[in-house]
Formats: C-alpha cells, sequence, structure tokens
C-alpha cells in the first residue's frame, strides 16, 4: 500500500502571468506523472506517489505570501516549489523561514532572494547575476555596440537590462534603453529611438509573445540589427510565431535548448512533447528538475514529513538535472548552464555556448 | 446609519478582533489572513473618510499606502529607526504628498479629481517600479525587518510570530479606528458629510469646502500610508505591483462592498474581500470567475454594502419605530 | 361625459401609500385643478395616473378605455400627456429637436410637420428661436415648449403639475390662459397648483386634496367661495 | 454713516448672456427688502454675486463698507452672511436637527477638530435646546429626528430658513421662499419673518414672484429688469409703476 | 528628426483611434446612463478574441470576422444591460463593483476557453506594408484609421439626425422628460449598451491582428479612453474624440523625448497640468448647479 507525499506549488493560475506559470506547472506534473508511473519513489523502506497541492499567486505578494502559509499551516506540505516573480518570492521566503519549510523557486531570477541569509531558501534556475554574466560575455565577443534595449519594465526585464549594461563597463557603447509594461504591445516608439541610436545590436529581455511581435516590427521596419533574446525566443513555438527569415542570425541565452544532443534533455523534451504537443520550455524544465530535487532531497534524508532534515539534505544535494548539474551552494543557489542559441536559416537553431556544448543547427 | 446599529457592529468588531488569537490560535492560516485583512483595513478606513464621509473617490490610494510602505521599510532596513518613529514617518509622508497633490486638485470637479488621483497612483507606481537604487525596483524590497521585540516588566512582546504581529496590526487598526470613530461624529465629520451632501450648501453655510477636503484627503493618505507599512511590514517585502492602480481599484470595491459610510464597513469589506478570494482558492483557476459572480450578486441585493444589509435586518429585528416621517 | 375616469386610485413608493383612493373626474373641454398642503399626494397622484410610482392600485381609464396597464411611455400614444412638476425641457437639444421628440411616436412625417406647424403656429416665440438650446429659454418659456411639446401627439387629456411655479406673475397668466385655449380645443386638463386662487379662477372645477383622499371636489367658483377652503388652502385670514 | 449693503455696477456674463448689466442699489438701513423681476432678470445671479459663490465681470459689492465681491462664501457666511437657495438645499440625509445644529455650529477647522477630542457635552445640549426651539416655531419639531429628506417641499424651504436663521446671521437672502408652499402655510411663514425681524432686526433681501407675500412683507422693493435695477421704492409705488406693470406684473 | 516625429505622430493617431473607440462606448455610457463602465475594456478584449474565432474558424475573411466581432459584442452589449446594469441603474457605487465583477468573471472565463497564451491572427493587411520614406507601416495603421473616422462620422451622424440618436440624448439629459414624451428608456438604455459594446468589439478586432489577442489587451485602452473621456470634458462626444486622439499622440511624442518607463507618468502628468489649465475639460462647459 503507497504512501503520498503532497508538494506545495506557488505559481500564476491567473492574470497576466497566467502564461508562464503553464509553463511551469507542465514541468511539475510532467515530473510527478513519471515518477508515479514508475510506481513512485522509495523513501526508507516506504513507497510514495507524489501528488501537489497548487495554489494560484498572480504574481501578488500578499497572495503569495497567504497561498505559502496556507501550504505549511493548512496543508503542511513538507516543500513548497515553483513561483515566477521576485517580489512574491521574497514575500514567500520569510514564511518558508518562519515555519521552517524549504521553498524551492524554479523561475523567479532577482539575485537579491538567494541573498537574504535565508537557509530554507533554493533557487534551482540561473539568477539575473549567472544570466547576465553569459550575456554580456558572449556580447562583448560580437562587434556590436551600440547596444540598445528592450525590455519588460518588470523584475526580469529591469534585472536584466540594468545589469547588463553594469557588466558591459561605462566603455561599451549603449545605444538606447526602453522599458515596456506587461501587456503592451506596441514597440513603435522603441524602434523609431532605436534607429535614432543607430544600434547594431538590440538586446530583448521579454516573453515569448511581447517578443515575437517587437521582432516582426524591428524587421518591418527595416532595422538591420543584431537581435539577442531570452530563453522564450529560442523555440519552434517562437517561431510559429514569426518565420524563419525574421529570425535568422538571432541569437538568445537559454537555460535549456530543447533539442541539444544531449540523453537527459532528448529524454525529457520526447516526453514532454508526447505529453503536451508542443516543444518544451526552459520554465518546464527548471520546474520538473525542481521537483526532482525535492524528491531527491527526501530519499537522501530518509524522511518525506520533516521538512528540516529535507532542507538540510537539499544543501547537500547534487544530481544531474535536464538542466544540468543542480547543486545548491551555501546561499541556496544552484549554478545551472546557461547556453547562447542562434537561429539558423532554416529555422532550426545551433548551440554557440558554452563552448563545450556547442553544437550544428538543428541543436538548439 | 443608525448610531446604536453602528455602536453596535464597532464594539463587536472590537472584541472579536481582541479575542482572534485565542479562538484562532490554532489556526495560523487563519490569523494570517486576519492579518491581512487588517492591513487593508486600514487604507480602507482612509478611504472612508474620504469617500464614505466626504463623498470623494480616489483610485490611487494604494499609491499612497506605497510611499508610506516604502518610507517605512526603508527607515527600518535601511536606517534602523524603530517601528513607531517609523510608522510614523511613513504615514508623515503619504500625508504630506497628500497634501501636495490635494492643494493643486482639490479645486477639480469631482471626476476630474478621480482621474487625477488615478493619474497619481499610476506615476507612483511608476516611481516604486523604477527607482531601482531606492525602492529596490520591480525586484522588490526583500528583508524588510519587523519590529524589534520588548518587554514591560515581566511581559515580553515580539513580533516575528504570527500572533505577535497580529496583535500589533490589532493595536495600530484599533487606534485608527477610533481616530475615525472621533473624527466622523465630531463636528468635523458632519462638515465632510455635508461637503458630501451639498457642496454649495456647505459653503453657504461656512464650510471651507477646499480647506475641509484638504484635510480629509491628508488625513485619509496619511492613514493610507499607515496601513501600507503594516503590509510590508507583515509581508517583509515590497513590491511595486502591492501598490498598483488594481490594488487601489480594489480598496475602493472592499469599501463599497462592507459599506461606504458606515464605521464597519472598512473592516468589513477589507474581510470579505481578503477571505473570500482566499476561501475559493479550492477552486483553483475558477476562483476569480467565482469571485466576480459573488461581487455581481452583493452588487444587486445589498446595494448599500454588505453593513447596509446588516442595518436592514438589525432594524427589521428591533422594529423599533422611530419618529413616523409623513405628512402633518 | 368624462374624458379620463379615476376609480379607487392607490399610489406610493415602497410600502407606503401616498395616494389613498381617489376618484377623480375630467371632461374634454374642461380645466379640473386639486389643491391641497404640501406633501398631501398631488404629485403622487399625478404620477400614479401615468404609471410613474412603483407601487399603485385602482382604476383609470381614458376616453372610455382602461389604461391601468399602460406604460409611462405608451401613455402619450392613448392621449395622456404628463408635465412634471420640475422642468422637463431637455436642455441641451435645440428647440426644434425638443419638438421632434414630442413626435417621437409619430412615424407619419407628413402628420409631424403639420403638427409641429399647428404648434410653432400657436408659440410664436418656439418657431422665432428654434435653433437655439432649450435651456436658453426663460423658465415661463421653457413651460411653454414642455405644453407644446406634448401637444405635437394630439393628447385627449394633458395633465400639468404646477405649472405656474417660479413663474413671474405675467407668465403665470400667459401660462393659465394657454391651458384655457386648450381646454377651448376641447382637450381635458388636469391641473395641480399652490397658486390657489389664480389657479381656481381659471378653471372649472377643483378638489381638495388631504392625506392622499379627496377632502371636497365643487365647482372652482364654488370652492374659492367656500370659507373654509380659503382659510384652509388659499391662505385667506380669519 | 454707509449703507450697509451697496451693490454697484455689476456686470455678469455667462458665455453669450449678460445676466446682470450693470445693476446697482443699496440697502441704507435695517429692514425687509424685496427683490423682484421677471424670469431670468438677474436676481438669483445677483444673489450668487453677493454670497461669493459667482465672481461678477465687473463691479463692487460692498457690506458695511468692506468689500465683499470675490470673497469666499463659506468667509461671508463666517461674516454672517447666509442665503437659501431657489431650489431649495437642504441635508437630506441628516435629521432635521442636524440641519439646524450644523447650521450654527463653528466650522472652522481647528475649532472643529479641537471639539472632535474635547467634547463639550453641556454646549452641545444647550444648542439642542435652542434647535428644537426653533423647529417648534415653524411646527417641525415632530420630524427633528427624521431625516430632511423626506420632508414635504414646503417643509423643506421652512427648515433651510430655520438653519439659516440658527446661525445668527446679520444679513439673509432668501431665494423665493413662497414657490410652491401652499397658501396658509406661507401665512405662517410671513408672520414667521416678521417676528424674527422684530426680534433681531436682521437683513432681509427676498427673491419672490408672489407680490401678495412680498408686498405686505417688504418695507422697501428692488425691482430688476434685464440685468439692471429698474427701480427701488416703497411697495405701493412699485406696484404703481407703469415700466414695472409693464415688464413684469402685467 | 522629423522622420521620427512623423513615424511617431503616425503611431500615435493609429492608436489614439483606438482609444477614441473606446472612449466613444464609454461616452455613450456614462452620457446616457451614468455608468462608469470599467467593464468596457474586457468587452474590447473579447472583440479581439471573436474576431480571432471568426476567422479563424468560421469565415476566413477579416472583413466578416470584424462584423461578427461586433455583432457577438452588440448582442452581449444587451445581455450585460439587461442582466446586470439595468438593476444597478441609480447606484452608481455598486455599478463599480459590477463591472469589477464582470471583469474577474470575463477575463478569467477567456482564459479558461483559450488558455493563458497570447493569440495571433495574421489577415491581409496586417501583412501587407506601406513604405514612406525610409518608414514602413502596416497596411492595418491606415486601415485602423480609416475605419475608426467613418465609424465616429457614422456615429455623429447617428446621434444628431436620426430620431433613435436624438432619443438617445435626449434621455442622457432628462431621463424622466424622455419617458413624458414617450421614449422607452429601457430600449435606449439596450440600445447605448449595443452600440457601445459593438464599437469595443470593433476596436478588438482592429488592433487584436496588429499586436496580440490576450486577456489583458483591453486595459490600458480602457484606462486612456477612461482619461479621455474625463479630459473631454465627461459626456462630451467631440471631447471623447480629441481626448482619445490627444493622449495617443502625446504618449506616442513623448517617447522621442523621455524614457518609455516613465511615459505613463509623462501622459497622466500632462493629464493633471491640463485638468489644473483648464479645470473643466477640453470640451466641458461650465454649467449652474455643478461645482
Ligand atoms: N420618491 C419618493 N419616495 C418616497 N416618498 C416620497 C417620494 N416622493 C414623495 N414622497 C412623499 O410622499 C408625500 C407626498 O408627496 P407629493 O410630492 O405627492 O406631495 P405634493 O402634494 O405634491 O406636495 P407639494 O405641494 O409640496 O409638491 C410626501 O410626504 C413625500 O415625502
Ligand atoms: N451658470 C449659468 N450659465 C449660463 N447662463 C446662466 C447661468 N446662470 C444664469 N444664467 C442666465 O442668466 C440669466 C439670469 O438668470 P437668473 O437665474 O439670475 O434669473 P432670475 O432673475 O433668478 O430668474 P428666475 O426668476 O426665473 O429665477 C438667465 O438668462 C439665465 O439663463
Ligand atoms: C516570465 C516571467 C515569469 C519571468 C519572471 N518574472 C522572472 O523573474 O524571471
Ligand atoms: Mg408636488
Ligand atoms: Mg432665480
Amino acid at each position: 500500500q503507497d504512501e503520498t507525499v503532497t508538494f506545495g506549488i506557488v505559481t500564476a493560475q491567473t492574470g497576466p502571468l497566467a502564461a508562464p506559470g503553464k509553463f511551469q506547472m507542465n514541468g511539475f506534473e510532467l515530473a510527478v506523472e513519471q515518477i508515479n508511473g514508475a510506481g513512485g519513489f522509495q523513501v526508507g523502506d516506504t513507497t510514495y506517489k507524489l501528488a501537489l497541492q497548487v495554489y494560484d499567486t498572480r504574481c501578488n505578494a500578499a497572495e503569495g505570501a497567504s497561498a505559502m502559509q496556507r501550504l505549511v499551516t493548512v496543508d503542511q506540505v513538507p516543500v513548497v516549489l515553483g513561483e515566477l516573480c521576485s517580489p512574491v518570492a521574497a514575500a514567500e521566503g520569510p514564511i518558508a523561514q518562519d515555519f521552517g519549510v524549504p521553498l524551492i523557486t524554479t523561475v523567479p531570477t532577482a539575485a537579491s532572494l538567494t541573498e537574504q541569509d535565508n537557509p530554507y531558501y533554493f533557487r534551482i534556475n540561473a539568477n539575473s547575476n549567472q544570466l547576465n554574466a553569459a550575456l554580456a560575455q558572449y556580447i562583448q565577443s560580437i562587434d556590436g555596440a551600440p547596444l540598445s534595449f528592450i525590455a519588460w519594465n518588470n523584475d526580469a526585464g529591469r534585472g536584466g537590462a540594468n545589469g547588463i549594461q553594469k557588466l558591459l563597463g561605462d566603455n561599451y557603447e549603449i545605444g538606447y534603453v526602453g522599458f515596456f509594461n506587461v501587456g503592451e504591445v506596441d514597440f513603435a516608439n522603441h524602434i523609431t529611438n532605436i534607429r535614432n541610436a543607430g544600434s547594431k545590436s538590440v538586446m530583448l529581455l521579454m516573453d515569448e509573445e511581447p517578443g515575437a511581435l517587437a521582432i516582426r516590427q524591428i524587421r518591418d521596419a527595416g532595422l538591420e540589427v543584431q537581435l539577442v533574446g531570452t530563453l522564450a525566443m529560442g523555440s519552434n513555438r517562437f517561431l510559429d510565431r514569426l518565420n524563419a527569415e525574421y529570425l535568422g542570425g538571432m541569437v538568445q541565452y537559454s537555460a535549456f535548448p530543447p533539442n541539444a544532443p544531449i540523453e537527459r534533455i532528448k529524454t525529457f523534451s520526447d516526453a514532454y512533447k508526447a505529453k503536451y504537443g508542443e516543444e518544451s520550455h526552459g520554465f518546464a524544465a527548471q520546474s520538473y528538475d525542481g521537483i526532482f530535487a525535492a524528491v531527491e532531497a527526501m530519499k537522501a534524508a530518509g524522511t518525506t514529513t520533516d521538512p528540516e532534515a529535507i532542507r538540510d539534505a537539499l544543501s547537500e544535494i547534487s544530481f544531474d538535472g535536464v538542466i544540468g548539474p543542480i547543486k545548491f551552494d551555501e546561499t541556496g543557489q544552484a549554478s545551472p548552464p546557461v547556453y547562447i542559441t542562434e537561429w539558423c536559416d532554416d529555422g532550426t537553431r545551433k548551440i554557440i555556448a558554452p563552448a563545450d556544448l556547442a553544437a550544428e543547427c538543428g541543436a538548439g | 446609519m443608525t448610531r446604536s446599529f453602528s455602536n453596535l457592529a464597532a464594539l463587536a468588531c472590537l472584541v472579536l478582533g481582541a479575542l482572534a488569537p485565542l479562538i484562532f490560535g490554532g489556526q495560523p492560516y487563519v490569523l494570517y489572513v486576519l492579518t491581512l485583512a487588517l492591513c487593508y483595513t486600514i487604507p480602507a478606513i482612509g478611504v472612508n473618510i474620504l469617500y464614505g464621509y466626504t463623498g470623494l473617490v480616489s483610485l490611487g490610494h494604494m499609491g499612497f499606502a506605497g510611499v508610506g510602505a516604502y518610507t517605512t521599510a526603508l527607515l527600518m532596513k535601511d536606517v534602523g529607526v524603530p517601528f513607531v518613529p517609523a510608522l510614523l514617518g511613513g504615514a508623515l509622508a503619504a500625508g504630506v504628498l497628500g497634501v501636495l497633490v490635494g492643494i493643486p486638485c482639490l479645486r477639480l470637479r469631482s471626476h476630474f479629481f478621480i482621474v487625477v488621483t488615478l493619474a497619481v497612483g499610476m506615476i507612483l507606481f511608476t516611481l516604486f517600479n523604477n527607482l531601482d537604487a531606492l525602492t529596490g525596483g520591480a525586484e522588490g524590497l526583500p528583508g524588510i525587518p519587523r519590529p524589534a521585540p520588548f518587554s514591560i516588566g515581566p511581559i515580553d512582546f515580539e513580533f516575528r510570530s504570527l500572533t505577535g504581529f497580529y496583535m500589533l496590526t490589532f493595536v495600530v487598526t484599533a487606534l485608527i479606528f477610533a481616530l475615525q470613530f472621533v473624527l466622523v461624529r465630531s463636528d468635523f465629520g458632519r462638515s465632510l458629510s455635508s461637503v458630501r451632501q451639498d457642496e454649495a450648501l456647505a459653503s453657504a453655510r461656512g464650510v471651507n469646502v477646499f480647506g475641509h477636503k484638504l484635510m480629509a484627503f491628508a488625513l485619509s493618505t496619511a492613514i493610507a500610508g499607515a496601513g501600507g507599512a503594516m503590509k510590508v511590514l507583515f509581508l517583509r517585502a515590497a513590491a511595486p505591483m502591492s501598490f498598483d492602480m488594481h490594488e487601489s481599484i480594489n480598496l475602493m470595491m472592499m469599501l463599497i462592498l462592507g459599506g461606504a459610510g458606515y464605521l464597519v464597513g472598512p473592516v468589513v469589506g477589507a474581510i470579505t474581500f481578503i477571505a473570500v478570494p482566499e476561501f475559493l482558492r479550492i477552486a483553483a483557476e475558477m476562483r476569480f470567475i467565482f469571485f466576480g459572480f459573488v461581487l455581481l450578486v452583493l452588487a444587486r441585493f445589498a446595494p448599500r454594502g454588505i453593513c447596509g444589509l446588516a442595518e436592514s435586518a438589525y432594524k427589521k429585528l428591533g422594529r423599533r419605530e422611530k419618529t413616523v416621517v409623513g405628512y402633518s | 361625459m368624462s374624458m379620463l375616469k379615476v376609480r379607487g386610485l392607490k399610489g406610493g413608493y415602497g410600502g407606503r401609500l401616498i395616494v389613498d383612493g381617489i376618484d377623480l373626474d375630467v371632461a374634454a373641454g374642461e380645466i379640473v385643478t386639486v389643491i391641497g398642503q404640501n406633501g398631501a399626494g398631488k404629485s403622487t397622484m399625478l404620477k400614479s395616473i401615468f404609471n410613474m410610482v412603483p407601487v399603485r392600485g385602482g382604476a383609470v381609464a381614458l376616453d372610455g378605455a382602461d389604461i391601468m396597464s399602460v406604460s409611462p411611455y405608451r401613455m402619450l400614444t392613448v392621449g395622456l400627456a404628463y408635465i412634471p412638476q420640475h422642468h422637463s425641457v431637455f436642455p441641451k437639444l435645440t428647440i426644434a429637436e425638443n419638438l421632434r421628440m414630442g413626435g417621437y411616436l409619430l412615424d407619419d412625417k407628413a402628420l409631424l410637420h403639420e403638427r409641429t406647424a399647428m404648434v410653432e403656429e400657436m408659440f410664436p416665440i418656439l418657431k422665432a428661436r428654434r435653433a437655439e438650446y432649450a435651456a436658453s429659454l426663460s423658465g415661463g418659456e421653457q413651460r411653454m415648449l414642455e405644453i407644446a411639446r406634448t401637444l405635437i401627439m394630439d393628447p385627449k387629456v394633458v395633465m400639468l403639475d404646477e405649472p405656474s411655479i417660479g413663474l413671474a406673475p405675467k407668465m403665470v397668466d400667459l401660462v393659465f390662459s394657454t391651458a384655457r385655449r386648450l381646454a377651448e380645443a376641447g382637450k381635458g386638463i388636469l391641473m395641480v397648483e399652490q397658486n390657489v386662487k389664480k389657479a381656481l379662477m381659471a378653471s372649472d372645477r377643483g378638489y381638495v386634496l388631504e392625506l392622499g383622499q379627496v377632502r371636497i371636489q365643487d365647482e372652482a367658483r364654488a370652492l374659492i367661495a367656500d370659507e373654509r377652503v380659503s382659510r384652509l388652502y388659499m391662505g385667506v385670514r380669519g | 454713516m454707509s449703507a450697509i449693503l451697496e451693490v454697484s455696477g455689476i456686470v455678469k456674463t455667462f458665455g453669450g448672456i449678460r445676466a446682470i448689466d450693470g445693476a446697482n442699489f443699496t440697502l441704507d438701513h435695517a429692514g425687509i427688502y424685496g427683490l423682484i423681476g421677471p424670469n431670468g432678470a438677474g436676481k438669483t445671479t445677483m444673489f450668487d454675486i453677493i454670497c461669493g459663490r459667482q465672481i461678477p465681470d465687473a463691479g463692487s459689492v460692498r457690506f458695511h463698507a468692506e468689500r465683499i465681491d470675490g470673497v469666499a462664501p463659506y468667509r461671508l457666511a463666517r461674516e454672517g452672511l447666509a442665503r437659501t437657495f431657489q431650489e431649495c438645499r437642504v441635508l437630506p440625509e441628516e435629521t432635521c436637527l442636524d440641519n439646524v445644529l450644523f447650521a450654527a455650529q463653528d466650522k472652522h477647522i481647528g475649532t472643529e477638530l479641537l471639539q472632535a477630542f474635547t467634547r463639550n457635552t453641556r454646549r452641545r445640549r444647550e444648542a439642542e435646546a435652542e434647535a428644537r426651539r426653533m423647529l417648534k416655531l415653524i411646527n417641525l419639531e415632530q420630524y427633528a429626528d427624521s431625516p430632511a429628506g423626506a420632508l414635504s417641499y414646503g417643509q423643506r424651504r421652512l427648515l433651510e430658513i430655520v438653519s439659516c436663521l440658527m446661525s445668527k446671521p446679520r444679513i439673509l437672502l432668501l431665494d423665493e421662499p413662497a414657490s410652491g408652499i401652499n397658501p396658509t402655510l406661507l401665512n405662517t411663514l410671513h408672520d414667521f419673518l416678521k417676528e424674527i425681524y422684530a426680534e433681531t432686526k436682521i437683513i432681509f433681501l427676498i427673491v419672490e414672484h408672489n407680490m401678495e407675500f412680498i408686498m405686505s412683507l417688504a418695507q422697501e422693493i428692488v425691482v430688476m429688469h434685464q440685468g439692471q435695477v429698474l427701480m427701488q421704492g416703497a411697495p405701493d409705488a412699485v406696484q404703481a409703476n407703469e415700466r414695472v406693470i409693464d415688464a413684469y406684473l402685467g | 528628426m522629423t522622420t521620427a516625429i512623423f513615424e511617431q505622430f503616425i503611431n500615435g493617431t493609429m492608436m489614439g483611434s483606438i482609444y477614441v473607440l473606446m472612449a466613444l462606448g464609454m461616452v455613450l455610457i456614462y452620457g446616457v446612463m451614468h455608468v462608469l463602465n470599467f467593464a468596457h475594456g474586457v468587452l474590447f478584449m473579447v472583440g479581439g478574441y471573436l474576431a480571432h474565432l471568426f476567422f479563424f474558424n468560421l469565415t476566413g475573411s477579416y472583413p466578416l470576422a470584424i462584423l461578427g466581432a461586433m455583432v457577438s459584442l452588440a448582442l452581449i452589449g444587451v445581455l450585460l444591460e439587461r442582466a446586470v446594469f439595468r438593476a444597478l441603474r441609480d447606484n452608481l457605487r455598486m455599478q463599480i463593483v459590477a463591472s469589477l465583477g464582470l471583469i474577474m468573471i470575463i477575463q478569467n472565463g477567456v482564459v479558461q476557453i483559450w488558455g493563458p497564451h497570447a493569440l495571433q491572427m495574421r489577415p491581409p493587411p496586417v501583412e501587407a506594408l506601406v513604405r514612406i520614406g525610409q518608414l514602413s507601416f502596416t497596411v492595418q495603421h491606415f486601415v485602423i484609421i480609416g475605419v475608426v473616422a467613418v465609424s465616429v462620422a457614422a456615429l455623429y451622424l447617428f446621434l444628431t439626425r436620426t430620431r433613435l440618436g436624438t432619443a438617445m440624448r435626449a434621455t442622457s439629459q432628462h431621463p424622466e422628460a424622455a419617458v413624458v414624451v414617450g421614449i422607452d428608456p429601457n430600449r435606449v438604455y439596450t440600445l447605448t449598451f449595443m452600440i457601445a459594446s459593438a464599437l469595443a468589439g470593433l476596436g478588438g478586432a482592429l488592433l487584436g491582428p496588429l499586436f496580440l489577442i490576450f486577456p489583458q489587451m483591453g486595459d490600458a485602452p480602457m484606462l486612456k479612453a477612461l482619461s479621455a473621456i474625463i479630459i473631454g470634458g465627461m459626456g462630451s462626444v467631440p471631447g471623447a474624440i480629441v481626448g482619445g486622439l490627444g493622449i495617443g499622440i502625446v504618449e506616442s511624442l513623448s517617447t522621442l523625448v523621455v524614457p518609455t518607463d516613465y511615459r505613463d507618468t509623462i501622459v497622466f502628468g500632462v493629464l493633471i497640468l491640463m485638468l489644473l489649465i483648464r479645470p473643466w475639460g477640453i470640451f466641458g462647459v461650465r454649467v449652474r448647479g455643478e461645482h
């Protein structure tokens, strides 16, 4: 007779971030399905099935905190995963600490989240410092100055644009920096400014939906610039929104190139595609790995109910997730690789960084 | 509004509020939701003074709450100011901004004033979001400390635990509620009320309409500032999204739903508005659809808010016929 | 023959009966005035006849046909017109547009033109200022416009609620003489007035309303002569 | 001694309309004054200007030799200038008693706030007794605790007048107090105003279309026509004046 | 710089046209019924989704899709007026509550039906480009400006030249008098909601393809339209037109000189300034009795 362990999930099911929330949930659900499909997981002598208790946070700090509170006190889950928005994670972290329940976030990027001396806070995805470092390094390797930005006026966009500028240093010529609110879709004014600034390259720090629109508007306006995008822009879904001629030559960072010739990525991508009928997504992969991190920690701790022990185990674990090797440092931050991929003219992608994982068209 | 009803309701809220930790001691989640509701009750009281009594609509009040919130948070986090002066500082900052906005804008006709408050709210949100160096920008401001513990004689007070912080929020709310009580029952309150009912008449009777509006606006923004401060101290993180236009509109809704112009309207409204969606969490993606229907039903059947509904029930119960209104 | 026939009319707002069983008749060609203390229910009575109060009962017939269940906005089609106590012109429509709205229910364009022409002839000022906003008219002229507007539908009975309120003495005379002209044209006129003496002098018959019920009804001349009526309702000291 | 109220050369236009076109008149001594004139003559606008609700385009208003045109209404009210409105205004949600009490209260924000924290129940009770006495004078005492919005039209007018009196004005402007009021009740009002005048000798300026009422009440009448003052004089003289008859009385 | 100004002027006019459509609907509803319909933005959004549905699943023709969206929205408008707003006619407070309730229901309902991801549709006018010098615009830009201009003209003629339109204005000015002359106010209210909703639907069907169709697509236009009707003088149709266009153009041009993350600050700052200078709105007239 099997026991069931319930993980708490905080995510956006409604509101403006419901779309990325969906990817996150897909990752969680795929992991649960696979684990349960394989008969569950073994801790000590007992086999456990996995269940999720999901609460909506709408990217609202108060809602996130309420959901967190409810998970740790009413549902009494041993571990909580998820979240999309950094400020919400910032409100959830202290509750995790108060009640001694580990919180593993899988999407928020604000670097400050793992700088709060909160031993119960873990982050599986790369934070903005890590992402920015990889991007800055790439940008310095090409002849892209002056560089312009179009970025979401939220945690991810502002964090990226400001961070990369800082890393590039004062000597690097920046053309124009434009922010837009989530939900805005008219980039005409940014494009005008980019043209005026004579930019050679443009960084797009946003999700796939505005991203596709921005690229189309940039190309329709006849701007010949090197485009640099985010992980949301290296997918077939993205290609569907545009067509190959718009994308050729564009590069983007990626936490997870779905077609990389790496076994674990292939397996994940295939499973994802089989279940959801579309190409997998970085948020899904990060979230998928989050579940496995929690499960691994439970196995190592030998308990599914003692959050304290699970936390200790989490800080020690080390395993290969689909996004890369998972190991948390003393602040609770993992260091998955950050990839740079480039669109080929035929609508496939190649991996150009990190150098040791580089691969040809069709691999990104 | 009958006084006996209002007084009774106020008393009931006070007693229930004070006893909540005993009643819900074993249910931290309930206590949590109550604390959050109190954090919204405070700015809702501010809006009640402004809208319920003076008749001015503000769609940017959470912006002022945000000013109080960030001021208090930064004072405590970066400067190390203790709780009480920091809270007062937050309220003061919001109130001063209220005066600065009010002086040019309160002379505008009422619906223009609405859009000005909307605009000010948007502008404040933009500042919270964009002034990365000061407010932490869009990534939010994590790590806001809770008030330091202290002891009076043998009794220790601490605010890290849920119960401790609940009691603190309760005391702050009760004080502000008392302020509301004293103000609206005074000559000042009567003057505000006259401004709402008929500005021309009020000024013909000697009410400095602008002055009274300004005073009401300043008080109300200062109170909102205190509420915002309590909210971020409770969440221990500040985020621009916590003070955006949607939150401002929600605040207005809370009051209307609870009953604008009733002493306990803000309390009832905030609790309803916070608790119902929490209760609906079980409905997952459908919860705001359900909540929307709840709002439609309330709008239809509680035209003067929940307090209005309760008041008519109370009157029916009492059946105390007052002077018969009619012809001679 | 009675043109407007009201029997046992009751009306009020949310549970309170203000009008409590009124019988009243208006014949073609006569002016009937209703008087009473403030708050006696006179306005409410007119609104009840016009089906504009939430609670009502009794019977109302116009020219023999039962109109109890006719919606207020259909009343004009059956021939009953009503001019409320407060000004009711459309302030930011031109005078011509106001008249056009008076004929809102008229689909026959030719007839509309004919009636508009007739009304404009009756009130020359309306023709002279037809392109101006109604708000630019003086109080008395607005009353004229209100009356003119209802005439486009050629009603059988016109009800006026305190037509003289706020009008200069000259204007009051004008309004009452207009009422007389309408009566002479065969319409029944039902007025409510606080300008009691002048109104009764311009009327054929009168009713005294008290607490929502008819107390006295008589020839207008007889009412003026009645010592009690003059003391209680006309302010004659004695 | 200077005049109590002196209106000189007032001009007020709205868009193209010259509502007041150089009106002059003076109220020299205490008394009950009438202000009459055809619809649209500018009477209400004149009231609005005297009370500070409208600012004249030209001209001046002096009250005891002090210029008051353009001064905010609430300041004038505190100086003892009270008025009623043509469309009759009361606070509909307050009880009649509160309406009267409200008129009497000191409305300086500072005083009000001080009062909020230091309630003086004795003074409040005194004011209440006075208010009830006033309500009784106009037969409204049984409505003291009903909301003013539930009163009939005439009663509301009476309440408005009493409220004004309660604020102990030095001059009271009444805009058509008799309109829509039953003649019998009007007699009560007539006597009441006379009584108050005899008692307090405050100045009344009354706009009225009811000739019987105003002619028997007022000692002096000002006639306005097309924004100007046509004449000023005793009631008899006014009623006999041909131009007045022509423009107004008919 | 002049080309940039020209480019932004065209963009601003295009967005302004959309605001005008929204503002006209809101001003009609406000003017006639005194309802501030915050739910107008979600009707706009539904217009986008329905256009998508009609385009891909039913007709395959963009003009027909627009028409379909407008007609469906007109019906939805009728339904909303009858089922929700009619009972709240004199209760401004509860109208606000109800419209927020509607926003929650419709916005989340759309996510339930179509999912949270933004939809895209690319009818021919969005694909085709017009080149002016070194600038290029989609044909849709001009389609939007043109369609809005025609709709505004049609609406204006309807309001001033027809019996029903005059009745609408009459009812807005004096509802009681409207009844007295024989206008059925319920019919006018239903008609008003119908027209306003259809205009919102038209807006969504026009803008959706140019950009994206997603649950929050109506939020910003609603807010801008609200501001437009307020600066236009609340209840004035010409005011709504000038206000909407003005906001669109100011917002676009402002981005040439200030950082875009302060764009709303500029727009709303200009708004506040304007109100301080002309406290009665652009077209509002000061009327006695208002304060
Ligand atoms: N809309 C309403 N709701 C509730 N009560 C009302 C309403 N309108 C009038 N009343 C009440 O009904 C009674 C009669 O009012 P009505 O207006 O019919 O009086 P009236 O005879 O026309 O008086 P007046 O001469 O002052 O116009 C009054 O006591 C009034 O308070
Ligand atoms: N705010 C305003 N806007 C436009 N016109 C106005 C305004 N106020 C008054 N008027 C106009 O000014 C003129 C004088 O109006 P006022 O109300 O003073 O007349 P009145 O003598 O009080 O008339 P009544 O006896 O009918 O009350 C009228 O033509 C009126 O239409
Ligand atoms: C797409 C968004 C959910 C990104 C998220 N705000 C982050 O912090 O990375
Ligand atoms: Mg009446
Ligand atoms: Mg007047």
